[in-house]
């Protein structure tokens, strides 16, 4: 394996400037009016989640949590290599309905984002978009080596090498890539940890707000996002 | 009959009873669908857990007053469409108030609910649910139609359109069911029931594979929930229907589970085994094959 | 709308309701396949932490860390493997050096610590440690070639009646075959007494830079000729290449790019000392591979240096204790020009003791090291080994290479299961050849062959060449003619069969078998048990005034004996071996150049 | 009754600089995206549609969701350590990167493959296929809505993925072709039990074929729909089942055979009527040959030999100044490895020509005006596209 | 194949072909003869299948170059035509009005290597990148671990050592 260059500095402003359609513009929107457009700001995310508490009642939440762990929602999204070892579980051979899983096709009805290997810059945005779209209390596992570590694309210059730096990740499966097995394995832990009442990644997310969305803006330059675009 | 307070009682009864019949019979559906999968499918008590998780979820998020009041008007649908037909003939506490309504208001409320969640889905803003709910618009008016035919034969037949004297007149025995004194108007009302139970291959309008599941898209939380319980409510409210006015009605609750379940069962069938048609392709569908038996069964009477 | 088959036909689907769901009953935990790649299982103790495993891992999921001291041969290091990273490929399983590294079928691993994905395997204990099933290389390693190519070598019908040098040195091909088996490890590095760069010299024959390759020669070993035909090459006993296959063949490959530089060239490329003269002086007595690699390093450093060498030309034993057919002197002569270039001055043919005295050296120099060598033979010391006929292997060496007329008898018995005894077979051998035309010398050594003390390649070739090597034979007289002319000559040797040779307390001890007795008929017996140092040369008062070992001078680590002004290193002090000289003559130099430069500061 | 043909004259059509003009602000158009999230799509990418009513006039594919930027990583990967990585390229059918980068790599070092290496790759090759096969039948139900043929098929996938896991040791990627040949020969009973799952497969096949092709609603939305005109075949790079779909029976297995294929004995399927139906016949017919294939490779292969050649010491492995282009048919048409060489340990530049790469870009862009916004997911399975052999 | 090249050498002045394989042949090609001798080709010799369409960097030489790989699917014949742009200020000719697909290849090359195809439909939109700020990831100069390691955040706490080093240190400090 070559060594790096350490010389390798990044000199974008003079060498490669910005492409036009991400400089900072005024564009008349079809009613007539005149707004400022700076793709490079994340205008989805301006006002901040807010943090859930628990309900009051311990038993109440109890039974809550008996009923999030054995009712988990999965969005159908697929973020990379995993995916195809996601779709063993919901035909014959797994079958994971039978542990009350199921998937949804809409960020909107789901609980579990299956971080499902590496993530691209460009899936990244998509993957915070359909998180925070999501109800709370919402899960994320990570699936693979990749969202541990970077994994195989531990040099590449497009994938994130640390998820829990953009999302709460509630729970790890490792491998590349892990078997339908081991991410039933995981899906099981993941109910026990509900159970328990320690998933509590999106109130994590709410209370660290800042940090995340630092984090997220750091790698994604450009915010501009089309609507239901996910 | 005259209205007393005690009929609410029992009609929450009816209700109570429908809702939780509702719930095991489509898990129960629905394990028999996975069966053809090859799969054992989701537990039978699932639907009772995915309502109560949907309850339990902390984060609401509206998109105005007609968001939340979609899924109402939709259960409104469901309930108004089951009490105002007798869940079981001849009793008194499950005849809900079918004394009160007829065929007409029957109908009436198999439309409201489509048009509320249409409304609700319509604010949600979604550009998949604005596709769906103009698709649902237009397949359901034209899935009905044949129902709307049918239930025209029928009250010309029984010349009358108080559902319990339809019923009242299919007692004694099995061949006064309309199912055989009108084969026509039945089928052309089983178009109707195929065509809006959102089975394949009728469920364009909520399919996941080009609009993500349509209306209810946007839908999430208690929201979900209400428009759960109408999920298991409004299929069996309209399969009560048709049992009343096609199958000799139900005398008492084993005779409901199993004829309603029967019925319940004939667009399982199909849908399970179809592709599904595109929303063109099913209007012309109905046009082509519901609507002239429909104009027949009429015809005939 | 189709025909009505296209209607019913679908619902042939619906016999799948009544059959039981394939579904598998509890999926979590199923075992995998036998050959699955799972997680990884380390045999540590097999494993020597070469780090082959991290080179070739491209995913850079595998750290080295130790977890142990390192030893020979052994870093002390053991992977330790990242699964935020690690992507099943199994590479590293393929290219292990030892096959201590494999894979179990285990799968499963669920954690809601992202940090907690990394371990030792075979350290950190797992589920999976005991699983048998899972990765395992098949077959051979693939991925790196196990065999060295076959050296050039003359037959023995051709070699065995001159002394001309046997092997022929790589070719560049063989030896880029054999340099690309290198996996740069760098065990070798630490084994080796002087810690040459081999891999890096290895990788220069790869690249065809045999400019590069004479630098890091010349940086650690100005005997790379030497070394590179007759180093007892340690550095291939730890090789990370012999587990599965032969070790890397180091001294050849060193050999190699010597052979491919001309002498002009290498003093281009070593040059001459690039310092002003100190002006101190310092005597080194012995111009053996010690006392000319201290000279070498103190000249370079601008002091001027004097050899003395009592023989008439320089090289000790590495010129007479060395056949001619293992190590040509103009190799050996092309290293002492290098030496001599740097302002070396080598008085040959002076005695210390008698031409000059040690008083005098010291009086004359700043320091004096001695390198002396071990230049008389021990005696066995049994009935009849002071008889006419038994010679000293050692002094019959220096003899044959000095150009002295030896006795060459038709039968000739060596004790030793030595290198010494081997040359001293091989040379008489080629006597007698040249002599009679007829090879008849037997060889007894005290070992057996699993534990010969000889080179392996040494002992095949004797034999080719006709030598009889019996193992496993201590010798217990030598058998003298009891009468007639030849009364007290030997005319054989008696040996019993050695049933083990050190006691429970690992003393030195031998237990014989004594019915099982051969008596070797020979006219000649030649002792070659270890040699010792000729130390007449300190002078009693010296002697008297030293501080000794076991018969040895003692001395500290850097090879100051108790007198301040006097070093002593090589294989006097050591014992017998060309490249631990070379090792002591740096160690030495090292001690002489810090006292000089203390010295220095204490006159400014 | 009612026309729902769409009349084409009142939308613009491509312009002479090969945009549309539509015009957002009329508000006659909406535009919707399918995907990355999104069950009608394979993979993780998206089109972004501009429809007008259920008439898509504008269809617009983004991908770049999975880049990893392969291309770039196998630059500073020596080439042994290129081989892990090439299979990620594309994660349905991966053993196609194995042969191919393994293949350019053995041509240009000069690296001869055993016999039977050969065979067992071929075998290798054909089991990717039968699963890429069965993923794309599977998934053309689900587009249309009947998931059953998914599940079972899946469901037979998975079974051949258990084979896949006893020869090769891995699931989904196998990392089984080396340069200079295969990690291992076949486990004992091989033969036996992939002739378990042949005639499972043929049994869920059967009943595919009942439920699926000889299906009234399935007919009526696959054919005529998705036609693409054979003469563009050329322009758009279309090779593989989607022209055999279009009459051109050209498969590379024929045309120019790689390892054992010019021993074994089969046909190309041909369809004519390029559409939907035809595309997903035409899979349905050659999955029918590859088993059949499977049998005859596990029926024909040599019972002994070498399965790898010895290689030089791999961490310092150089290979001279060169290029070339090794290819072979995947179960989507061409798939071809471009290796360029530059005489040190790392290769100097690798393309991967993916068959997806002018499917699912330049030519769904051409084909999407004009059809419906339910048809779009059903032509996009139809074309049977990877996303993440489009980005690398 | 020889006497193709054999007769398309004078006419379009190319380079020296190189036979790599029967079946497969490189040949270097001028730009301002590739048109002409692309359309040839595909108009009169059968070479109907744009293959694909990729950049080779060679920093050192300072130029890319283009690989054309055409099919004769016909005749079983590939032949890859380079050729080579001044790196400085890469620009191609766009092919699309030959081959539609070429256009997606150009859009790939100009986001990846830099290079220009002006007339290329949608050339200049993003492709595969999104927001991509830095020079063009596939040239050579770009280091992409380098960026990686400046952009994204790795899990720390990793330490490896070298076992000569290691060895060193513990085993003979002093030397």
């Amino acid at each position: 394996m070559k060594d790096i260059d350490k010389s390798f500095k990044k000199d974008t402003e003079t060498d490669f400037p910005l492409r036009e359609e991400m400089r900072p513009r005024k564009v008349t929107t079809p009613d007539g009016q005149v707004i400022d457009i700076d793709p490079l700001q994340d205008y989805f995310c301006q006002e901040p989640p807010k943090v859930h508490r628990k309900s009051y009642s311990a038993i109440v939440e109890g039974f809550y949590n008996w009923a999030r762990a054995n009712s988990l929602w999965i969005l159908g999204f697929g973020t990379g290599c995993g995916a195809i070892e996601m779709r063993p579980l919901m035909t014959p051979r797994f079958d994971a309905y039978r542990y009350g899983i199921q998937w949804r096709p809409t960020p909107r009805q789901s609980n579990l984002l299956v971080i499902s290997g590496y993530l691209s810059v460009k899936t990244l945005k998509r993957a915070i978009r359909a998180y925070e779209q999501m109800p709370q209390p919402k899960y994320v596992v990570g699936l693979g080596s990749c969202t541990i570590n970077g994994g195989m694309y531990w040099d590449s210059y497009n994938t994130i090498k640390k998820l829990d730096e953009y999302l709460p990740v509630d729970l790890y499966i490792a491998g590349c890539m892990p078997r339908p097995e081991a991410l039933l394995a995981g899906l099981m832990d993941l109910k026990k940890l509900i159970r328990k009442g320690e998933a509590e990644g999106a109130n994590r997310y709410a209370e660290n707000f800042d940090w995340y969305k630092a984090n997220q803006k750091s790698v994604i330059k450009d915010w501009d996002m089309p609507d239901y675009s996910w | 009959m005259s209205f007393e307070w005690i009929h609410v009682a029992y009609a929450a009864l009816t209700l109570f009873i429908v809702i939780n019949y509702g719930m095991i019979m489509t898990a129960l559906v629905r394990k028999i669908g996975a069966r053809v999968s090859g799969r054992y499918g989701i537990p039978i008590w699932q639907n009772y857990i995915d309502l109560a998780k949907n309850i339990a979820l902390r984060s609401k998020v509206t998109h105005g007053a007609m968001f939340y009041l979609g899924p109402v008007f939709r259960l409104t649908g469901g309930v108004g469409l089951l009490l105002f037909v007798p869940t079981i003939y001849g009793s008194v506490m499950h005849q809900n108030f079918s004394y009160a309504g007829d065929l007409i208001l029957a109908l009436y409320f198999v439309f409201f609910g489509t048009l509320g969640m249409a409304l609700g889905a319509g604010e949600s803003g979604h550009p998949h649910a604005a596709i769906g709910v103009s698709r649902g618009l237009a397949q359901v008016t034209t899935a009905e139609l044949p129902l709307a035919l049918a239930v025209y034969a029928l009250s010309l037949q029984y010349q009358t359109i108080d559902i319990t004297e339809i019923v009242a007149a299919q007692q004694g025995s099995l061949f006064n069911w309309t199912l055989f004194t009108n084969p026509l108007a039945t089928v052309a009302a089983l178009f109707g029931l195929v065509g809006t139970m959102m089975r394949s291959p009728f469920d364009v309008v909520m399919a996941p594979q080009e609009i993500p599941i349509g209306p209810p898209t946007e839908y999430h939380s208690s929201y979900l929930a209400l428009m759960q319980t109408n999920r298991v409510l409004f299929p069996v409210a309209k399969v009560v229907i048709f049992m009343n006015l096609f199958f000799g009605g139900a005398t008492n609750w084993a005779e409901f589970a199993v004829k309603a379940f029967a019925i319940y069962m004939i667009p399982v069938l199909i849908g399970v085994v179809n592709p599904r048609f595109r929303v063109e392709q099913s209007i012309r569908f109905f046009l082509k094959w519901g609507l002239p038996v429909g104009i027949l069964a009429i015809v005939t009477v | 709308m189709g025909s009505l088959r296209d209607v019913l036909s679908p619902f042939t689907a619906w016999k799948h309701v009544i059959e039981t769901p394939v579904t598998l009953k509890n999926p979590i935990g199923r075992e995998a396949a036998d050959r699955y790649r799972g997680f990884h299982q380390n045999d540590t103790e097999k494993c020597i932490g070469c780090g082959s495993c991290e080179t070739i891992c491209q995913n850079a999921a595998i750290d080295m860390v130790p977890v142990d001291d390192p030893k020979e041969g052994d870093s002390g290091l053991r992977p330790q493997i990242d699964y935020g990273r690690c992507c099943w490929c199994a590479l590293c399983v393929d290219v292990c050096m030892t096959g201590s590294l494999t894979m179990s079928n285990e799968y499963t691993w669920v954690d809601t610590d992202p940090d907690a994905f990394r371990f030792i395997p075979g350290v950190d204990e797992k589920p999976w440690d005991a699983i048998a099933k899972g990765y395992q290389r098949p077959g051979e390693r693939m991925l790196s070639g196990l065999t060295r190519p076959e050296m050039m070598e003359m037959e023995p019908e051709a070699r065995i009646d001159n002394f001309d040098e046997i092997v022929a040195g790589y070719s560049r091909e063989q030896a880029v075959l054999e340099a690309d088996r290198c996996v740069e490890c760098g065990l070798c590095v630490a084994t080796c007494p002087v810690h040459m760069d081999i891999p890096d010299y290895i990788a220069a024959i790869r690249e065809g830079d045999y400019d590069l390759g004479t630098q890091i020669l010349y940086e650690t070993n100005p005997f790379s000729e030497v070394c590179g035909r007759v180093c007892t090459h340690k550095c291939e006993t730890v090789c990370a290449a012999q587990y599965e296959g032969e070790p890397i063949a180091i001294r050849w490959l060193k050999r190699h790019i010597i052979d491919n530089v001309s002498e002009e060239r290498r003093l281009e490329i070593v040059g001459t000392p690039q310092v002003l003269p100190t002006g101190r002086k310092v005597a080194i007595v012995g111009a053996g591979p010690a006392g000319l690699t201290t000279a070498y390093d103190l000249a370079r450093q601008g002091h001027a240096v004097t050899v003395y060498e009592a023989q008439d030309h320089a090289g000790g034993m590495m010129r007479y204790g060395i056949p001619e057919y293992r190590l040509p002197y103009d190799a050996l002569d092309r290293d002492i020009a290098v030496i001599r270039a740097q302002g070396v001055e080598i008085k040959t043919g002076v005695r210390i003791g008698s031409d000059i005295t040690l008083a005098q050296l010291k009086a004359d120099n700043d320091a004096v090291v001695l390198g002396i060598g071990l230049h008389m033979g021990r005696s066995t010391r049994v009935p009849g080994s002071d008889a006419p006929g038994v010679e000293a292997a050692i002094d019959l060496l220096r003899r044959i290479t000095a150009g002295e007329e030896v006795p060459v008898p038709k039968k000739v018995a060596v004790i030793g299961g030595g290198n010494v005894a081997m040359d001293i077979a091989r040379s008489m051998a080629r006597l007698q050849k040249q002599k009679y035309g007829a090879v008849g010398v037997t060889v007894t050594a005290l070992e057996d062959f699993a534990h010969f003390l000889a080179d392996k390649e040494e002992v095949t070739e004797s034999i080719e060449e006709g030598i009889e090597i019996l193992d496993a034979r201590g010798p217990q007289e030598m058998v003298t003619f009891k009468s007639g002319k030849r009364k007290g000559e030997v005319k054989g040797l008696r040996t019993w069969k050695v049933i083990s040779i050190f006691d429970d307390q690992g003393r030195f001890a031998p237990q014989y078998d004594e019915a099982d007795e051969i008596v070797h008929e020979a006219e000649m017996v030649v002792e070659a048990i270890g040699q010792m140092a000729d130390v007449s040369l300190l002078g009693d008062e010296l002697t008297e005034a030293l501080q000794w070992n076991r018969g040895r001078i003692a001395v500290d680590a850097d090879g100051h004996t108790s007198e301040p002004w006097l070093w002593a290193g090589g294989d006097s002090v050591h014992g017998p071996d060309v490249i631990h000289a070379v090792a002591d003559g740096h160690k030495l130099a090292a001690s002489v150049s810090a006292m000089l430069a203390a010295k220095a500061e204490v006159a400014k | 009754m009612f026309s729902f043909q769409p009349d084409r004259s009142q939308y613009p059509d491509i312009g002479p600089d090969g945009k549309f003009e539509i015009d957002l602000e009329t508000g006659k158009f909406l535009k919707l995206w399918q995907g990355p999230n999104h069950p009608g799509i394979t993979g993780n990418m998206s089109v972004e549609l501009t429809v007008n009513g259920d008439e898509v006039v504008e269809g617009k594919t983004h991908v770049g969701y999975l880049h990893r930027g392969f291309e770039k990583l196998m630059e500073r990967r020596t080439f042994i350590q290129v081989f892990p990585i090439v299979c990620r390229v594309c994660v349905p059918e991966p053993d196609f990167n194995e042969y191919c980068y393994a293949a350019a790599v053995e041509e240009l070092a000069g690296i001869e493959t055993p016999e039977k290496a050969k065979w067992i790759r071929a075998l290798i090759l054909e089991m990717g296929r039968f699963n890429s096969y069965m993923m794309s039948i599977g998934g053309i139900g689900g587009a249309l809505g009947n998931g059953i043929v998914g599940q079972w098929l899946t469901y037979v996938r998975d079974l051949m993925l258990d084979r896949f896991e006893e020869l090769t040791g891995a699931r989904i990627y196998h990392m089984f072709i080396l340069p200079g040949g295969v990690r291992a020969g076949l486990p004992e009973g091989f033969e036996g039990r992939m002739e378990e799952v042949l005639a499972t497969a043929e049994r869920y096949l059967d009943d595919t074929e009942k439920l699926l092709f000889t299906n009234a609603v399935f007919k009526k939305r696959t054919k005529g729909v998705g036609y693409i005109d054979p003469a563009l075949f050329e322009s758009y790079g279309v090779t593989g089942p989607n022209a055999r779909a279009g009459g051109v029976a050209k498969d590379v297995r024929k045309d120019s055979p790689y390892l054992v294929y010019d021993q074994l004995d089969f046909d190309v399927p041909v369809e004519h009527d390029s559409d939907i139906w035809a595309r997903a016949t035409v899979r349905y017919r050659d999955l029918r040959v590859t088993i059949d294939l499977l049998r005859q490779i596990l029926a024909k292969m040599p019972k002994t030999g070498e399965v790898m050649t010895s290689l030089p010491n791999v961490l310092h492995w150089k290979i001279p100044r060169g290029e070339t282009y090794i290819k072979g048919e995947s179960s989507r048409g061409e798939y071809g490895y471009y290796l360029v060489t530059d005489g040190s340990g790392y290769p100097r530049r690798v393309n991967v020509r993916g068959p997806s790469y002018t499917h699912a870009m330049a030519l769904l862009e051409h084909l999407i005006p004009g059809t419906n916004i339910a048809d779009v997911a059903a032509l996009m399975v139809s074309l049977h596209t990877y996303p993440p052999e489009i980005e690398r | 194949m020889r006497e193709l090249i054999e007769h398309l050498t004078p006419r379009y002045s190319l380079g020296a072909p190189v036979f790599q394989r029967p079946g497969l042949t490189f040949v270097d090609v001028k730009r301002d003869k590739l048109r002409a001798l692309l359309l040839d080709l595909r108009d009169k010799h059968g070479f109907t299948h744009l293959v694909l369409l990729t950049a080779v960097d060679w920093l050192e030489e300072g130029r890319f170059q283009l690989t054309y790989l055409l099919n004769n699917r016909a005749a079983d014949q590939t032949l890859g035509l380079r050729l080579y742009l001044d790196r400085a200020n890469p620009m191609g000719d766009t092919i699309h009005d030959i081959w539609p697909t070429a256009a997606t290849y150009q859009r790939e090359l100009r986001e990846m290597f830099g290079i220009a195809f002006p007339g290329s439909p949608r050339v200049d939109e993003e492709f595969i990148l999104e927001g991509w700020t830095d020079m063009p990831p596939y040239r050579r100069d770009f280091d992409t671990l380098a960026y990686s390691q400046q952009t994204f955040v790795e899990r720390g706490g990793r330490e490896t050592h070298e076992p000569r080093a290691t060895m060193k240190h513990k085993l003979y400090p002093e030397g």
